[in-house]
């Protein structure tokens, strides 16, 4: 309850503190693409004639459902990569010779395969994250103490008991840390995937009002989207918290 | 900001739902448009607003993009049916080999505009200057062509690729750039803004907006789209005869002003689709080839198909 | 029984091999317990991690003889407790969890008889106060004496312990070394253990070897009458000390 | 030498496998949007003629600028919020407010302020992967061994000499991950930063064939984007092993 | 001389407040060497950390008197050598830099004289060929002799050492402690020696303190006259040291 409420003030802290320097910004470059952060506020209105609750709801699955499948497929791959040397061999080359790849150069053949609704937008938002979270449990798997696993291995440990008891827990905090910037990127990403096959999402609510050079709604837009990012962001802190009580210490 | 209330009728995903409503009571075939928010949309959007393709026997469904890219991509997948495109862009699909075919004209203006303060007034002062286009696009098409009639050479003017149309309004409006060529709603916007009218496509008779759809569904659905094209006439005259007023907010939901432009908005008369003048396409055909866009061989025969009659 | 037969082990590094024990061979009977001595960086904790399975061996065997059944030394197949020498507590676990890891670990059931022998294992430790902090809350001592417990709550076949006791203050390195002693006779085991304190090694071995800083060579193989004897005061046992102090003295060594 | 040679190996690998999934592809949907690999390669000779060297000097120019960038005000944020508190209370909501903002919408913005040209592409590269670098850092800060700064601490070393000898090198494996996965991002923006303002730059390249519709062009473009990622990446694996001699063994 | 008055220290975790060492007083002489012994757990490893500058305090001074003037004792003003309990040998540094990373911190120029004490210091814990190893790649004792090495290298005013000789076998514990003591003699500066042998305590301290498991309180403060006394016989080295391993009892603590 305290907690939540120390997060709360953080917030009101941090959203103060944007829109001070937002204003700042305003009065010293005076050009209309920052518009009056007042002017926008007293606009907010509009946020619940557009229905935002609608477009927030379709983001938010998206990322879900992207981020889901990134943490589904990237962990096993990036720790296959990082235990087995043989596996690594196989995949190494192949990682980092996709992995620079414009995924969204690849939006056309995204849209054949997964068509133009949510399938291609859930598609690329994978795309560009997978990689993130395989590249970060490879690598963290490289950083495990060695010791851990003579415990493990002497009582018998199969490969999955390892897995669960040692190699998960070792690399959470790096593996949340990954999911940080992911959840960052799929934000950015959603301006990008949800300017096709749809009317719904904070994506597209942002483009839309950019694209009629609506600044007022614009900016609405990217501050819902800050919210809803801080909000996604904090509840990963807060899980952090929870699942690494053990190195809770050390994070004060 | 996003379309709200009646205007729903346009948005792609209420037309989906209609077509599964209108498919389990009859076979109304689905015509799925790609567009991009500009002027010639409106008959379109009228055809939904006020009806038009449940009298005609057709539900179309108009899927808006935010990019030509993403739009390019959709037809691509086969996502769409036809698009809202102009000359160019159906040379660049013919080159890659994609069989879309022109069926009609739209109506968009694309206006040459100088900077407030860049002191410009007339074409004759623009040499030099620096101008906001896309590449390889009717824009700069219809630049090369402005250009020409007022006897200058494309390199007369220093051309900067903004791939995104607002950023280009933007760079107008902030003195970073001296002159743009913009279609609507945009051009209004800068006019409002203080930019000077230089000339504009239409001035000079070119009309490069065209919509165009893929043989395949030509070919499978030619009654519907026959039908779509008396929609749109009816759609036009609707628009010719009736004050603005009435469907000023289906305009501004479809061209994409913002709400302020309530009002002010000028529309000039549309005209009925036909399908374009061969010598137009031809000369877009050889500016294209000339761009390496297209082979020069390409036919006007070729292009365009007379569904409409 | 295990037999060790020409154990070959080393580590690689990019810039070097670094052998460390060569051609080793022991056996020792089975309910036995083997007490090695050797300087410092001669191969001891290498040997016992060949032994648990995650140094990798280069050449050599280590086998298991049960009811004359030979059987390759496995984790899979063999229950075998550890006390590493830095302890492998994992962070993430509690005292209590890292206790049990190893039961859960083999998916053993915790009968009530068992769960009383683990409190009792606690108790005799000191650990209950403990069992719900995290390993980097406890002390030197207090982490050595939860790795001591979580090898003892498996009831292991083989007991490898890597100077189980050092961090230990002198009152409850007492108790812990009868309590092994005790926990040991109910469950005899074939356990091995380094130790560095002579003392030790007589009073927990039933055999003691002294290993050499070259290449891991066993210098001396010795029997001791002494084992669980707490104040031998025969001359014999002074003899013997005197013995293994001597073998421990590098310059000797050198003579080889 | 030997290791060089066995990375130019696990190229190769790679790159076969690569063009053999793309094959498979292309043989299985049959579609424009997927050319045959081989009728690709036999275009490279545009390559040459589009002075594709050009290309990749302006792009790596970019990414380097950014990343450069991303790293001077990253690291030295994240270490602040990660010792200090007073510094993680205000900079925590500042970040994670901004953090999801989509960067890309304020391009308008970062037009006017910096320019249409490298300015304002390189700002926001920058923009982008700096909270990416911010992050990881502050996260890595808080897994650092406390013993590390007894011996520090008790030696009387300054502030800027804990961050020299404990948290930089402490650290500097999740900052390596981070800049790997930075660079994936970097290149992955090209795409986007670099459709506006220049003639140049792999993202223009790509960008330019696909609005022509010209997939042999944007495939090539890909696969030579492809490449440099792929020695970008080796490159800081290279150093990575170079800089953490230390935990060398873990990491085979 | 260095006085530490109602020093309160204590640990704070989320759940709750773990107080150590309470209202702990003591003063020590210039150029003498304070032996700690205690049970596990008491709060000895915590009083080094508290002293060494890392372990943050609650309330209580830490004063060192030089010259009659009190100055508060700060890691920037005096030099403090530290052997802590888990070495804190940073992974990233050879064995070398290790070694030389307290006098790089302080900037102090190495000059021919003291490069070749530095060397003499390493020759003698053996350390030779081990100078370009990482931490990694040591053996327990080879680990614990490079945190040995550091802090003597440092020349400091305060010496902490927590256990610095557990993890050495026996001979090599001998020779560390003799090679402490002709160390300490050219340079004698104040130290503290946590230990858990109470021969060693006798050995390498003039004086000897007993903790006690309840807030850290000093259950015994002796004299010894035995400090470097390297085979004392005198029937009173033993009565020293029964009363030493009486206040260890555990149970008689309980008394208090
Ligand atoms: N980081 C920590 N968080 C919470 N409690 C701690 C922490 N470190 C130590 N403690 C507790 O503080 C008490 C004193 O610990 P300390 O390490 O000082 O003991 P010690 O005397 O050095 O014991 P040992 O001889 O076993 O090393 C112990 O009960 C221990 O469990
Ligand atoms: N990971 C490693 N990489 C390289 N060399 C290593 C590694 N671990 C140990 N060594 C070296 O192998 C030798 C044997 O090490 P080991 O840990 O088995 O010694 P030990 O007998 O247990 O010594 P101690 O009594 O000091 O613990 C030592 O010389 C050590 O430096
Ligand atoms: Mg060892
Ligand atoms: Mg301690």
């Amino acid at each position: 309850m305290k907690r939540l409420r120390k997060r709360c003030r953080t917030f009101l802290e941090g959203f103060l503190l944007i829109n001070l320097i937002w204003l700042t910004a305003h009065f010293l470059f005076h050009i209309t693409v920052i518009p009056n952060p007042i002017d926008v506020y007293r606009n907010s209105g509009t946020l619940i004639a557009d229905r935002i609750g609608i477009h927030i709801l379709y983001s938010l699955w998206r990322i879900a459902a992207g981020l889901a499948l990134s943490l589904l497929v990237g962990v096993p791959v990036g720790m296959l990569m990082g235990y087995s040397v043989r596996a690594n061999r196989i995949l190494y080359p192949l990682i980092y010779f996709s992995y620079p790849i414009p995924k969204t150069a690849l939006l056309p053949v995204a849209m054949l395969l997964w068509g133009m609704r949510d399938g291609s937008k859930i598609a690329i938002i994978f795309l560009i994250i997978v990689f993130q979270v395989i590249v970060s449990v490879r690598d963290g798997i490289g950083q495990i103490d060695p010791v851990m696993y003579l415990v493990t291995v002497s009582a018998g440990a199969t490969r999955a008991q390892i897995v669960r008891h040692v190699a998960l827990p070792a690399i959470l905090p790096e593996l949340l840390t990954s999911v940080r910037i992911s959840l960052g990127t799929a934000l950015s990403i959603l301006f990008f995937v949800e300017g096709y096959g749809t009317k719904y999402g904070m994506g597209y609510y942002i483009l839309d009002a950019w694209s009629r050079i609506d600044y007022t709604g614009m900016y609405l837009g990217i501050l819902v989207i800050s919210v809803i990012g801080f909000a996604l962001l904090a509840g990963v802190d807060l899980l952090s918290d929870r699942l690494c009580v053990w190195s809770r210490k050390q994070q004060e | 900001a996003c379309s709200s209330g009646g205007a729903g009728t346009s948005s792609g995903q209420s037309a989906q739902a209609s077509s599964a409503k209108a498919s389990s009571e009859g076979e109304k075939p689905v015509i799925r448009l790609g567009m991009m928010s500009s002027s010639d949309v409106i008959p379109f959007a009228l055809i939904n607003r006020n009806k038009l393709d449940e009298k005609y026997g057709f539900t179309l469904d108009l899927q808006v993009f935010t990019s030509a890219k993403d739009r390019d991509a959709a037809l691509q997948a086969g996502e769409i049916d036809g698009v809202l495109t102009d000359y160019v862009g159906v040379c660049m699909y013919r080159n890659a080999g994609l069989d879309v075919r022109i069926t009609g004209i739209t109506d968009g203006d694309y206006l040459l505009l100088a900077g407030k303060n860049t002191g410009i007034k007339n074409l004759s002062q623009i040499k030099g200057k620096s101008i906001a286009i896309s590449q390889n696009t009717l824009i700069e098409y219809a630049l090369d062509r402005i250009l020409e009639k007022n006897q200058m050479q494309p390199a007369d003017v220093k051309k900067e690729v903004v791939s995104r149309i607002p950023d280009r309004l933007e760079l107008l409006r902030n003195n970073k750039i001296d002159l743009v060529l913009l279609p609507e709603p945009f051009a209004t916007l800068a006019l409002d803004d203080g930019a000077v009218e230089l000339s504009s496509a239409n001035t000079i008779g070119l009309y490069p907006a065209v919509s165009a759809f893929t043989g395949k569904v030509l070919e499978k659905e030619g009654r519907a789209i026959r039908n779509l094209y008396q929609a749109y006439n009816e759609a036009v005259d609707y628009m010719n005869s009736t004050d603005l007023s009435e469907y000023e907010s289906t305009v501004i939901d479809a061209v994409g002003y913002p709400k302020e432009m309530n009002g002010k908005i000028k529309l000039k008369k549309f005209r009925r689709s036909k399908l374009p003048p061969k010598e137009d396409v031809e000369d877009a055909i050889q500016w294209a080839s000339a761009k390496g866009l297209c082979k020069s061989d390409l036919s006007y025969d070729s292009m365009i198909d007379d569904v409409a009659s | 029984m295990l037999s060790v037969d020409r154990l070959c082990v080393g580590y690689r590094t990019k810039k070097a091999n670094i052998p460390v024990v060569r051609d080793l061979s022991f056996c020792m009977e089975s309910e036995r317990v083997l007490a090695i001595l050797g300087p410092s960086g001669c191969g001891k904790s290498t040997l016992i991690g060949s032994l648990a399975g995650t140094v990798p061996i280069k050449s050599g065997t280590m086998t298991v003889f049960e009811n004359g059944n030979p059987e390759p030394l496995s984790p899979k197949t063999h229950r075998i407790g550890v006390i590493p020498q830095n302890l492998g507590l994992l962070p993430w676990k509690t005292v209590r969890d890292n206790c049990l890891l190893p039961l859960r670990l083999r998916r053993e059931p915790v009968t009530e008889e068992r769960r009383k022998e683990i409190r009792e294992i606690w108790q005799a430790l000191d650990l209950m106060p403990l069992l719900d902090r995290y390993p980097t809350q406890l002390s030197g001592g207090q982490a050595q004496r939860a790795a001591v417990a979580r090898a003892f709550i498996l009831r292991p076949d083989l007991l490898l312990m890597d100077e189980p006791f050092s961090a230990l203050d002198e009152i409850t390195r007492q108790d812990a070394r009868e309590l092994f002693l005790s926990l040991w006779k109910r469950r005899p085991a074939v356990a091995i253990l380094v130790t560095h304190s002579i003392e030790e090694a007589l009073y927990l071995g039933h055999s003691v070897f002294v290993m050499g800083k070259r290449e891991g060579k066993i210098l001396l193989k010795t029997e001791n009458p002494f084992f669980g004897v707490s104040d031998p005061r025969q001359p014999e046992y002074r003899q013997i000390r005197r013995l293994l102090r001597g073998r421990l003295r590098p310059d000797e060594e050198e003579d080889e």
